[in-house]
């Protein structure tokens, strides 16, 4: 059992932890500002991946800068779609569960035509390239360098972000729409505003967590489904809308799933996930880590 | 409401005239493939092949049809989607709407098995490439075949050949849930058993595994002399990242599925040198059909072959122009062709006995400086099997 | 013919009721009078069974509601209102009414047995029945709060504040509807009320209730002379 | 009982026209698209109890399908094969009433992420008993034909709208629609909602059951990542969105659409149909909320049962 202590297995699981925090972290500001469930979060995952793919393929730009073409690329496209589709919905007078359900809906129609647009223009074959892959040895660990990058982009981004909802103006307006969307509104917050930075937001950091897992994964235009899923694992654990919680229980999830493995056996991950997943929700929707004002 | 089954009604009118069978000078040949879902991504190389051979005939004047004329080839080709389901209706359609001449096969074990009813209903004979299990043994002779030599029973054998011949003594085996890789695991462990192979660790894993580290760490303290990896594409990849992050040191390392497939060399470069895998054929030999196959084949695509799919698919089709060469598009005939015929392919000497290819051995190919080589068996070899040295 | 026996209810150790105690006496009408947060509608919470109380019970003569479902209070014939209304918006005010006389009470005796047409006629929503609920104005909204809950063919009912934002003149036509509740289907009536003069003129009991505790109960006119309602009560509000 | 109304006849109609007709047209291939069309129908009927009805958006009915697949795979041989199927459906319909009570306390979108937890949670359990087990896939041999595979999935849809018919006309459906408007508000006015909401899941879940086991029967082949694919559940949701979820017209209006949409599209533009597919649910969501029922009744008020009337 002394593999359990290998600090291989430690630095493994705060790799897969604060990835998971960060993608998660992007769907979780869209759910606590706006209550929309973003299923097609993956697939600016996705988007970010192949961009990444391709910056690297084409003119051999690393993902280093390549991930800030991504979360511009998916920014942008979260602005499109924020604009297009969702301002008007969110404007309405609809009951905010009605809001929930049809932007349930909604994203799994674009999550169906963007991975569909994606295959018709790149094919479904899968595509993988080696960038960063020097090995960097610390101690006894040896550790491929695009994951240290990785490592080190979520955890500083997710720690930016926490202390920039904390401090900053915007910030707090974003804080306050978690807490009370009506409130806000009243208090003469600037809503829309507020809600289209997010919104941006969110899709941006998941592009850009998505060019930095392309590096590593195979890329394809269903790929990113999954990592909705551990998304929604992971804010579920949290707390939907509860930011720190949420990056925590990514941690929390990487460290379960890394160790859990360890000690069992892989085959359980799935069942240990959605296991996690459907007790969490069934005894506490609102998330185990949950603390109101933890954000 | 009127309007609505009105537009109805005339909607699935056109779909009827547009499905009707066009009487054309071409041979109709159809298949269903998964060109969206979980599969998806496994299907081009399959595709492939098949567009490069219909292409090949179509400049050769057209398919020998049992020697009395020659025509072109139309391909019709069906999305199933990933689903075996849907390959059973699209096979249906295809006999029985678009009236094709032939039929190819569809990707994946599942489907192959999905289909098979169809066919013996309909007594419509179509020679299988990409599946694989013991179970297809259990399927009716007559209306199907497999070229596959990757059985898993036969598998375990040569495996055991390949590590004794190796000298290993000891290794770990990794699985992937899926049905293949259980499939092959289930054999290979009483015949390693058998042989004296000790197994230091035995671990399972979900297709959908993210990170590798907390099993490796596992087998690199057990220090074995080979890993097994009974894995898919995307596990093989993740496989080399993190056994070399790791550092595992085996001197034999097997990936059951993926180092065949052309971008993960190209990927890797240097650091796959020595991964063993899955398959019995290599363009490096001195087998002028295979050599001609490769090159044709890396023209048109800028990329090469799958050297297990594309290969399968490729030796399907081969199988097919040379029993409609002898047969016609008689069914009858044609099934009486397949089964009793011997075909040449980049393969080697093809043959039936029942469903199965009775003769094509079980191989493996190791990547050496960038290139598959057949290692086993050894009669077939165009490289001797070397020990993995480093991840470079 | 209800008793309340020092029902207690917390939430997470905010304190909202506190030994609270009364009966309710068959036929009357029975007010209950306290500043906002004064634990008015918890109260109604815990009779109808939407809060389960931390303490004590209540009872329909000799059927102890606590612990039941809400439905089987319903079914007991007990009916409540919601201060914040809670119409079936996607239905018809007579499809909310139909609803109603489909589920509640288990027997309908006497004038309790309306039907659909009646309790339309009675509150006024005949004009509108066929609208969708969401559709309607406040004040017909409140109505069909209680058109609703008087389909379920109630012995009790609750009222929480259905004249709150209603003009004086819908004020006086709601007077008139609680009382020919009482008076014509023989409706025990319990009434939360902000608007102190209809409160006072329509009951013949009142509870004052502050932070959780009874601090004065009797006929209207004993009450409001009470020097602890018109400081706690009274006095805060003026 | 009242007289049929138009939006209970049609789609009743409408299922027994097509199972007529298609057999006329002599050709398995007809054959085999309607017993998808059948299977969707179900399938969304099915849906439709529990999340037109009550309101309880179940985005894992896969689940079901898959349990009734199983169960007959898992009896194959032991029993006759009917009465797997129907094994297979009590099995399911078993499993919700299980898992039913804590699940039904969860509400709006968490239970929305909760079936599907559920569905992708029971893949996984069956993976791991597959494996354990040492059956890597299961072949199906000599099970019964297309036309009777046909005729039974005929029966399974009418079934299914009769189902979704029936249970608008009785107290339950009055009952589930009142849980729809106001979970709150209904328990208050009588309305016994936790076995209702039980009850409808447990009557949405039998159907699918049975249907999963057609779906094996049909390929011949059970693999749980396949028997469980939540393509499935989504698909189910598209089209009760498309079609309108609020009576038995809906379904059927939905199914029949996007199966002649894919019969016309998927086949050759397969990417096309998945982006048509994706952009038409989102334009009946923003749009048309009420699916193609909503559009051909659009002098209704709003939505809303007419059970209780």
């Amino acid at each position: 059992m002394e593999f359990l202590l290998s600090g291989q297995l430690l630095v493994a699981a705060l790799i897969i932890g604060s990835i998971y925090g960060l993608v998660a972290l992007g769907l979780n500001l869209i759910y606590g500002t706006m209550r929309l469930l973003n299923i097609a979060h993956g697939d600016l995952v996705m988007i970010g991946a192949y961009t990444g793919y391709w910056l690297f393929t084409l003119a051999a730009i690393s993902p280093v800068l390549a991930m800030l073409a991504a979360g511009a690329l998916a920014g942008l496209t979260g602005a499109a779609l924020y604009f297009g589709l969702f301002r008007r919905q969110l404007a309405g007078s609809q009951p905010i569960e009605r809001i929930e359900a049809n932007s349930l809906l909604i994203f799994f129609g674009i999550s169906i035509v963007i991975q569909n647009l994606t295959a018709l223009a790149f094919t479904a074959s899968p595509r993988t390239y080696q960038a960063l892959d020097t090995l960097v040895r610390i101690g006894e660990v040896s550790i491929a360098q695009s994951r240290l990058v990785a490592l080190a982009v979520c955890l500083g981004l997710s720690a930016a972000i926490v202390l920039f909802l904390r401090f900053s103006a915007l910030g707090l307006s974003i804080r306050a729409l978690i807490q009370h969307r009506t409130a806000s509104r009243i208090v003469g917050i600037d809503v829309d505003r507020v809600q289209a930075f997010t919104f941006v937001l969110g899709f941006a950091l998941a592009g850009l967590a998505g060019t930095l897992i392309g590096v590593t994964e195979q890329i394809s235009p269903f790929m990113g489904f999954p990592f909705t899923i551990v998304a929604f694992v992971v804010i579920v654990l949290g707390g939907l809308g509860n930011l720190a919680g949420g990056i925590a229980a990514g941690m929390v999830l990487g460290l379960i799933e890394t160790y859990g493995v360890a000690l069992t056996s892989a085959n359980l991950r799935s069942v240990l996930i959605y296991g996690v997943f459907i007790l969490v929700l069934v005894l506490r929707p609102e998330g185990l880590l949950q603390k109101r004002r933890l954000t | 409401m009127k309007k609505f089954v009105g537009a109805l009604a005339a909607s699935a009118l056109a779909a009827a005239a547009w499905a009707a069978p066009v009487q054309a000078a071409e041979v109709r040949i159809g298949y269903s493939i998964a060109k969206t879902g979980l599969f998806a991504p496994a299907a081009p190389s399959q595709i492939n092949a098949y567009n490069l051979w219909a292409e090949q005939v179509n400049a050769r004047g057209g398919l020998d049809l049992g020697g009395k004329e020659k025509r072109k080839i139309e391909l019709i080709q069906y999305d199933d989607q990933s689903n075996p389901g849907n390959a059973v209706k699209i096979y249906e359609k295809l006999i029985t709407q678009d009236k094709v001449d032939l039929l190819l096969s569809p990707w994946g074990t599942p489907h192959h098995f999905a289909i098979a009813s169809v066919l013996e209903r309909h007594k419509f004979p179509m020679i299988g490439s990409t599946a694989s299990s013991v179970q297809l043994r259990n399927m009716k002779p007559g209306n199907i075949w497999f070229t596959t030599a990757a059985v898993a029973d036969k598998l375990a054998t040569a495996m055991v050949g390949l590590l004794q011949s190796a000298g290993v003594k000891s290794v770990a085996i990794l699985t992937n849930q899926l049905p293949f890789g259980q499939e092959n695991k289930k054999f290979l462990m009483p015949a390693l058993k058998a042989a004296g192979i000790e197994v230091l660790v035995d671990a399972d894993y979900p297709p959908n595994i993210k990170d590798m580290t907390a099993i490796l760490v596992k087998v690199k303290a057990a220090k074995p002399d080979g890993v097994i990896g009974l894995a898919y594409p995307g596990d093989s990849i993740l496989y080399i990242n993190k056994a070399r992050e790791v550092g595992i040191a085996a001197k034999f390392q097997y990936l059951l599925v993926g180092p065949a497939i052309g971008f993960f060399r190209g990927m890797f470069k240097g650091a796959a040198d020595g991964i063993v895998t899955l398959g019995h054929w290599s363009p490096h030999g001195d087998d002028a059909r295979s050599k001609a196959f490769y090159a044709a084949y890396k023209k048109k695509f800028k990329q090469e072959p799958d050297y297990l799919d594309s290969v399968e698919a490729w030796v399907s089709v081969e199988i097919l122009e040379q029993a409609v060469a002898k047969a016609g598009l008689d069914k009858d005939k044609l099934r009486q062709a397949i089964s009793t015929g011997t075909f040449d392919t980049i393969i080697g000497k093809v043959r039936f006995d029942g469903v199965q290819n009775a003769v094509t051995p079980t191989g493996f190919l190791q990547i050496q400086k960038g290139e598959l080589h057949v290692v086993w068996p050894k009669d077939r070899q165009t490289a001797p099997l070397a020990p993995k040295t480093g991840w470079k | 013919m209800l008793t309340v026996d020092r029902i207690g209810k917390s939430f997470g150790g905010v304190r909202a009721l506190h030994e609270i105690s009364f009966t309710v006496p068959e036929g009357s009408i029975f007010g209950i009078m306290g500043a906002n947060g004064a634990g008015k509608t918890t109260l109604f919470a815990t009779i109808a069974g939407n809060l389960a109380p931390s303490a004590g019970e209540v009872r329909l003569r000799d059927l102890r509601l606590t612990g039941l479902p809400p439905h089987r209070i319903a079914g007991a014939g007990v009916a409540r209102t919601f201060q914040i209304v809670r119409p079936f918006r996607g239905l018809s005010v007579r499809e909310n009414v139909a609803t109603g006389l489909r589920f509640g009470a288990r027997n309908r005796a006497g004038a309790a047995a309306m039907d659909a047409a009646g309790i339309l006629g009675l509150t006024g929503l005949e004009p509108v029945a066929d609208r969708p609920a969401g559709a309607l104005t406040l004040a017909q909204q409140k109505r069909l709060e209680v058109a609703r809950a008087l389909a379920t063919g109630p012995q009790l009912l609750l009222l929480d504040e259905v004249m709150a934002g209603l003009t004086p003149a819908e004020v006086k036509e709601m007077i008139a509807m609680v009382r020919s509740i009482r008076s014509d289907m023989g409706v025990t009536v319990m009434i939360i009320e902000h608007v102190m003069g209809a409160l006072m003129a329509l009951s013949d009991h009142v509870v004052v209730l502050d932070h959780g505790e009874t601090i004065a109960a009797g006929p209207p006119a004993d009450v409001a002379d009470d020097p602890a309602v018109q400081t706690a009560y009274l006095g805060r509000r003026r | 009982m009242r007289f049929a109304t138009p939006r209970e006849t049609v789609p009743l109609l409408l299922v027994a026209a097509i199972a007529a007709i298609l057999p006329l047209l002599g050709s398995d291939y007809y054959l085999g698209v309607g017993f998808a069309l059948f299977g969707w129908i179900a399938l969304a009927q099915s849906w439709t109890i529990v999340s037109g009805l009550a309101g309880y958006i179940s985005l894992g009915h896969v689940v079901f399908a898959g349990i009734g697949g199983y169960v007959l795979v898992l009896t194959w041989g032991a029993v006759p094969v009917w009465a797997g199927a129907v094994l297979g459906a009590l099995a399911a319909g078993l499993f919700a009433l299980l898992v039913g009570l804590p699940v039904l306390r969860v509400r709006g979108p968490y239970f929305v992420i909760l079936t599907f937890g559920l569905a992708e949670f029971a893949k996984y359990v069956v993976i791991n008993i597959e494996n354990a087990l040492g059956r890597f896939g299961r072949l199906i041999l000599g099970g019964p034909p297309v036309e009777t595979l046909y005729w039974a999935m005929a029966a399974a849809a009418l079934a299914g709208t009769l189902a979704v018919i029936v249970t608008r006309r009785v107290r339950l459906g009055a009952g589930l629609a009142a849980v729809r408007e106001d979970e709150l508000a209904a328990e208050t006015i009588g309305v016994p909602t936790v076995r209702f909401k039980l009850l409808a899941f447990a009557l949405s879940a039998v159907l699918p059951g049975f249907v999963g086991a057609l779906f094996v029967l049909r390929t011949g082949y059970f693999e749980p990542a396949q028997a469980f694919d939540p393509v499935i559940s989504f698909t189910i949701v598209t089209m009760a969105i498309i079609g309108g979820s609020e009576d038995a017209r809906g379904p059927v209006f939905g199914a029949l659409f996007l199966v002649v949409l894919s019969e016309l599209l998927w086949s050759n533009f397969p990417q096309v149909y998945m982006i048509i597919l994706g952009a038409l649910l989102i334009g009946f969501v923003l749009f048309a909320p009420n699916g193609v029922a909503g559009l051909l009744d659009r002098r209704r008020p709003s939505g809303g049962a007419r059970a209780a009337a």
